[in-house]
């Protein structure tokens, strides 16, 4: 086993729907899952609708990777919360799904966020930066975060208040500034609300989490690099499989080589890879 | 209904069942951390037989992002054949595999017939291997030549590598040819102990956004349900051409598509792509397939083999 | 936001868009007994050009039931060319598809080179007729050769046809070749005015319920979106090869999967299984690329052609 | 125009489902028709779930082929029922449709049944013999016929009480016999019927039109023409296009080559062809 991971059920398994809602821009999926551990803020799971795909013409066919947006215990297992984006075929159907329905899910799978203390030694506080749909995996991390007494700060970011959804639901309000690049009086980037952060004197302190899109990641990988501020990104790739068989999900190392995003990532140090970029068609 | 035996017999190696695993599509050591230990004792492991991806003389990191595309009913992939090379896949990943509970297939590659000699020396010089699958779908550097694409190289290569190893020889064979039966002959004519088909077939496509191939490498090879008609012929066309084993795959989903490669003449099926959707879709492709012979009133796998080769 | 011009220009022939059939994928004839005239006249007809089913000299019944096999994102289809022969074809149909409102394109196949000849100076004789495409998926009966798999019949039969028809040929390239490419350079030695691609890849599938083949003949052609993926890349490759105009086709099914094949690099793109699905696919193909050029804010259809061809 | 059908409308076009239920061991459903015109019975679509099919692994793929069951006139077009047997992904997804859903549908293509009087000279009468899910086009050719006042007999097979459907619904139950080849206290096929009814002296007078598995279509085929009494029987065929375009719905013709069975069908005089069970796999 992978050092501090959950060990996850052998295979995939049949988990059904509890509760399917919008929140704002996105849909909040909730599904019970009564086989698999309690998994780990930064994790995530190979989600397909069951029986299986409905794609007409062959898509979706894959599974889909989905970051969990938090959990709760219940009495007959975990309840599971993802937040989709609808993006192509296979978000749409995921989206589509209400309770009853039912999902294959493999995981959770991936290596989880760092504590503040392993990530940044003595760290004063956290600060987490997400954009877009990115901010699902930050949700769990903010709780798990605050449970730890680290003093938590939130700096979220979107295209536009239409584009937005899941903030009060996943974080609730206090303690969370959030950004918008358009259509508010007072346009910014999530990067901005950062940057203002760190030159805050206990920057050098705090460690911080982002998660979001690649050109945004890759801004806050740069501007904790320049100040020697140590940071985790979680990152995306295409995933066939998620568990180490495919070598698809290949992400290039800063030493060299790739990384295989789902079993070395999704989270990684911004040290450890060449740019958060990498890896976008064409680059 | 009486429960039907899997139980086979594959080169010389006695399965408990025909269904193994294409090389390339399930990494035990990555399933045994990312799954536990569990995942690879003999109640768990999913396939009566391990092949593992294919490994070169060199170490290599494989090819750039993005590896992968989703295809109707498939998918394209270019990795790149990542690998750690022949000392350290001696050093550090045989001694894991070799622990698994079923034979050990390793495939292999090389640019030249010194250079799959060289490995098919080494493995077996390691020990617990019981075969080779080799790799053939690269250019000889020499001749130039897609090795897979000439019965010439390929019966060359086999005869080469009768001299640094005893163990049985597959060859893979590629489904980008006019005749994979008469490249399959030339494997016979030159002691191969089987062949394994379908390799993924040449296929490309482009980014929907910019206006580069999706792929890092540019293009790469379709695999998955959309392959199984083609793969389905090329089986049956090999297997009613050659008299040694064929191991067929390509888009097995499940018992009833297994079962359909057995028909058209497979002595083994393999299991690739599924294992994306389904970590343990051999296990699900084992149980289903025992199921279709209980359903038909067979007892053995080997009264359905062949079937509909012709 | 602009209106994109589909408006484009095939071997000589000014087309409304580059939206044309596949040979044997729609019966402008028998569309229009089902559908009535209407469905002939220049609003409504699908396509910019029509390619006629494949005709042969003597008349063809075609192959025995059944024929046609749904395929993951595909089907299989072994017809058999059924088609009246050279005479009836002159005689009864050429009269109507005379009258479609856009160029006609003739597809051909013979046993031998003479054949071909009589086939391409009988219909040019009867006039009428813009184009032939030569339906190269077939054993020449001198050589043994598929003359499709041989760059040298491929050159030799187009040279041999230069001397009976004045008319543009265009080669109708087969896929289940390693390198498609190579026939496509010795069509433009040859002469040809263009290639088009892909024709149908080998396929089986079994009766589930006997151990029979599923198609009467054995075997088919695999068509459909589960071979696009391979039809875009030998389309790429093809592409980048020659010079003469290249007709791509294979699983389009919308304007982003045709806009797939002109970013690879053909000029014109092809309709077929899609047809059977939609009876207006073309019209639908041709809408949506339409407003694919514009929401890329393109003009022409030239400005993407090959846009991602290497 | 093919003579004396339907001009269907062009392409295909999208219909609603206005009812769906079980109707015995079948499925009932019910699409309202805005455009198209009333079919003539025997007549049938081409049917694909709208806006797609839902195939996970990419099937089903091509539209499937339905006989309608039976029309009605509405103010706002036809509505036009099909009765299904779920034998597969096709008849899977259709039978799971409920109203609201909507499918892409072409047609009425193909031949539909001959008046009694064309079928047969001065016909006294007609004899209808369905088996399964064949007893679906012969539902309006019964309305058809009694609505001509042709005097009507109406012979119907299953292979048990349970997997019987759709009679009462679709036939009412005078003047109908049905036959069970098993779990009844006489067990009977359709054909030993037809034999007693053929049996009568007006025989050679009636018309018969029948439907079914190919088995008893031959059977019916064979009594007939043995007995000098002409048949009509709509067959089956797996078709791609439903049009003309495929040429893949072969069935032999009795004087050499093949029918397109869409449209020199599915209806045809039994001494067209060679035999009803040609084209059955392995044949
Ligand atoms: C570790 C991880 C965690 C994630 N967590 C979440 C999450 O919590 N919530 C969430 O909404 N998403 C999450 N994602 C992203 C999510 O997995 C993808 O958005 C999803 O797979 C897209 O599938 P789709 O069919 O909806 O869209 P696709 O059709 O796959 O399109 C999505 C993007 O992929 C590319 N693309 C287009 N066609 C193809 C194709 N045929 N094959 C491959 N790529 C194609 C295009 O760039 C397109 O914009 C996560 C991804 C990873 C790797
Ligand atoms: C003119 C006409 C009218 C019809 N009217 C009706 C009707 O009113 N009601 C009704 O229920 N049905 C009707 N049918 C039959 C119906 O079209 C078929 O049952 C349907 O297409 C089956 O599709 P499926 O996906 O459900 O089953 P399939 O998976 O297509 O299986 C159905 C049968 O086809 C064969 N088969 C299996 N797999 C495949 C494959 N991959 N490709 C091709 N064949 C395969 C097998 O023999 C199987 O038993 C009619 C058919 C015709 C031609
Ligand atoms: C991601 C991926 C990686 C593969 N790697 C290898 C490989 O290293 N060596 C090899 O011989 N085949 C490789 N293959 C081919 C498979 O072994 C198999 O031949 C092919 O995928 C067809 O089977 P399938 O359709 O069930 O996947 C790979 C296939 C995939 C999808
Ligand atoms: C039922 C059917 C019949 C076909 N008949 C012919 C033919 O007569 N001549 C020919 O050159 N190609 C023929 N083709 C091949 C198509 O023209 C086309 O090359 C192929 O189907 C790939 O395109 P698609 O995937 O869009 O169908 C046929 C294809 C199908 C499915
Ligand atoms: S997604 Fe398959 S190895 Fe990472
Ligand atoms: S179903 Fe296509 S021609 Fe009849």
């Amino acid at each position: 086993m992978l050092p501090d991971r959950p060990e996850p059920p052998l295979g995939r398994r049949l988990l059904s729907v509890v509760e399917a809602r919008d929140e704002g821009a996105f849909r909040l999926l909730t599904l019970l899952d009564d086989e698999g551990p309690e998994p780990l803020p930064g994790q995530f799971y190979m989600v397909t609708r069951a029986p299986d795909w409905g794609g007409g013409l062959g898509r979706p066919y894959l599974p889909r990777a989905l970051s969990f947006a938090g959990t709760t215990g219940m009495a007959n297992g975990v309840s599971i919360e993802f937040l989709l984006d609808e993006v192509g075929p296979g978000t749409r159907e995921l989206s589509r799904l209400s309770p009853e329905d039912e999902c294959w899910v493999a995981g959770p799978f991936g290596r989880p966020f760092s504590r503040a203390g392993e990530l940044t030694e003595g760290a004063a506080g956290a600060v987490l930066v997400g954009g877009g749909i990115g901010i699902a995996p930050l949700a769990p991390l903010r709780r798990d975060l605050i449970a730890r007494g680290v003093p938590t700060r939130v700096l979220l970011g979107f295209r536009e208040p239409a584009a937005a959804g899941g903030v009060d639901r996943l974080f609730g309000c206090e303690e969370v500034r959030v950004a918008y690049e358009a259509g508010s009086d007072s346009p910014a980037r999530v990067t901005d609300l950062l940057s203002v952060v760190l030159a805050g004197d206990d920057a050098g302190r705090s460690a911080v989490y982002s998660c979001g899109p690649p050109g945004m990641l890759e801004a806050v990988r740069r501007m904790c690099a320049d100040r020697g501020v140590t940071a985790e990104l979680a990152l995306e790739s295409p995933m066939a499989c998620g568990y180490g068989a495919c070598f698809g999900c290949a992400v290039p190392r800063r030493d060299g080589g790739y990384l295989r995003l789902c079993i070395d990532g999704p989270v990684v140090r911004g040290d450890e890879i060449e740019s958060a970029e990498a890896g976008e068609a064409g680059s | 209904m009486t429960a039907a035996s899997l139980e086979t017999e594959l080169i010389g190696l006695p399965l408990s069942s025909p269904v193994i695993n294409g090389s390339g599509t399930f990494d035990a050591i990555a399933a045994g951390r990312v799954f536990g230990e569990r995942a690879l004792s003999s109640e768990n492991f999913p396939f009566s037989a391990y092949v593992s991806k294919t490994i070169t003389e060199q170490p290599r990191a494989g090819n750039p992002p993005f590896r992968t595309w989703e295809a109707p009913a498939g998918m394209i992939n270019s990795i790149g054949l990542p690998n750690p090379g022949l000392a350290h896949f001696v050093e550090d990943h045989l001694p894991v595999l070799r622990q698994l509970p079923v034979p050990l297939i390793v495939s292999v590659m090389a640019e030249d017939r010194d250079g799959f000699s060289r490995l098919v020396e080494g493995v077996t010089a390691a020990g617990g291997v019981s075969a080779f699958e080799l790799n053939v779908s690269c250019p000889n550097v020499h001749s130039g030549l897609i090795v897979g694409e000439s019965g010439k190289e390929v019966e060359g290569l086999l005869d080469r590598l009768g001299s640094f190893t005893d163990l049985p020889l597959i060859i893979k064979l590629t489904p980008n040819v006019a005749r994979p039966e008469e490249i399959a002959e030339a494997a016979e004519a030159g002691g191969a102990a089987a062949v394994s088909l379908v390799n993924t077939l040449k296929a490309a496509a482009l980014d929907p956004a910019s206006d580069r191939p999706w792929l890092g490498a540019g293009s790469g090879g379709l695999s998955g349900p959309a392959i199984r008609p083609i793969a389905i012929q090329q089986v049956r066309s090999v297997s009613a051409a050659v008299s040694i084993p064929v191991i067929g795959m390509g888009g097995i989903t499940d018992g009833e598509s297994a079962l359909d490669f057995i028909r058209a003449g497979a002595s083994a099926v393999a299991v690739g792509t599924e294992n994306f959707r389904d970590p343990l879709a051999g296990t699900m492709v084992r149980t289903e397939l025992a199921r279709a012979l209980e359903r038909r009133g067979i007892e053995t796998i080997g009264e359905l083999r062949g079937a509909a080769s012709t």
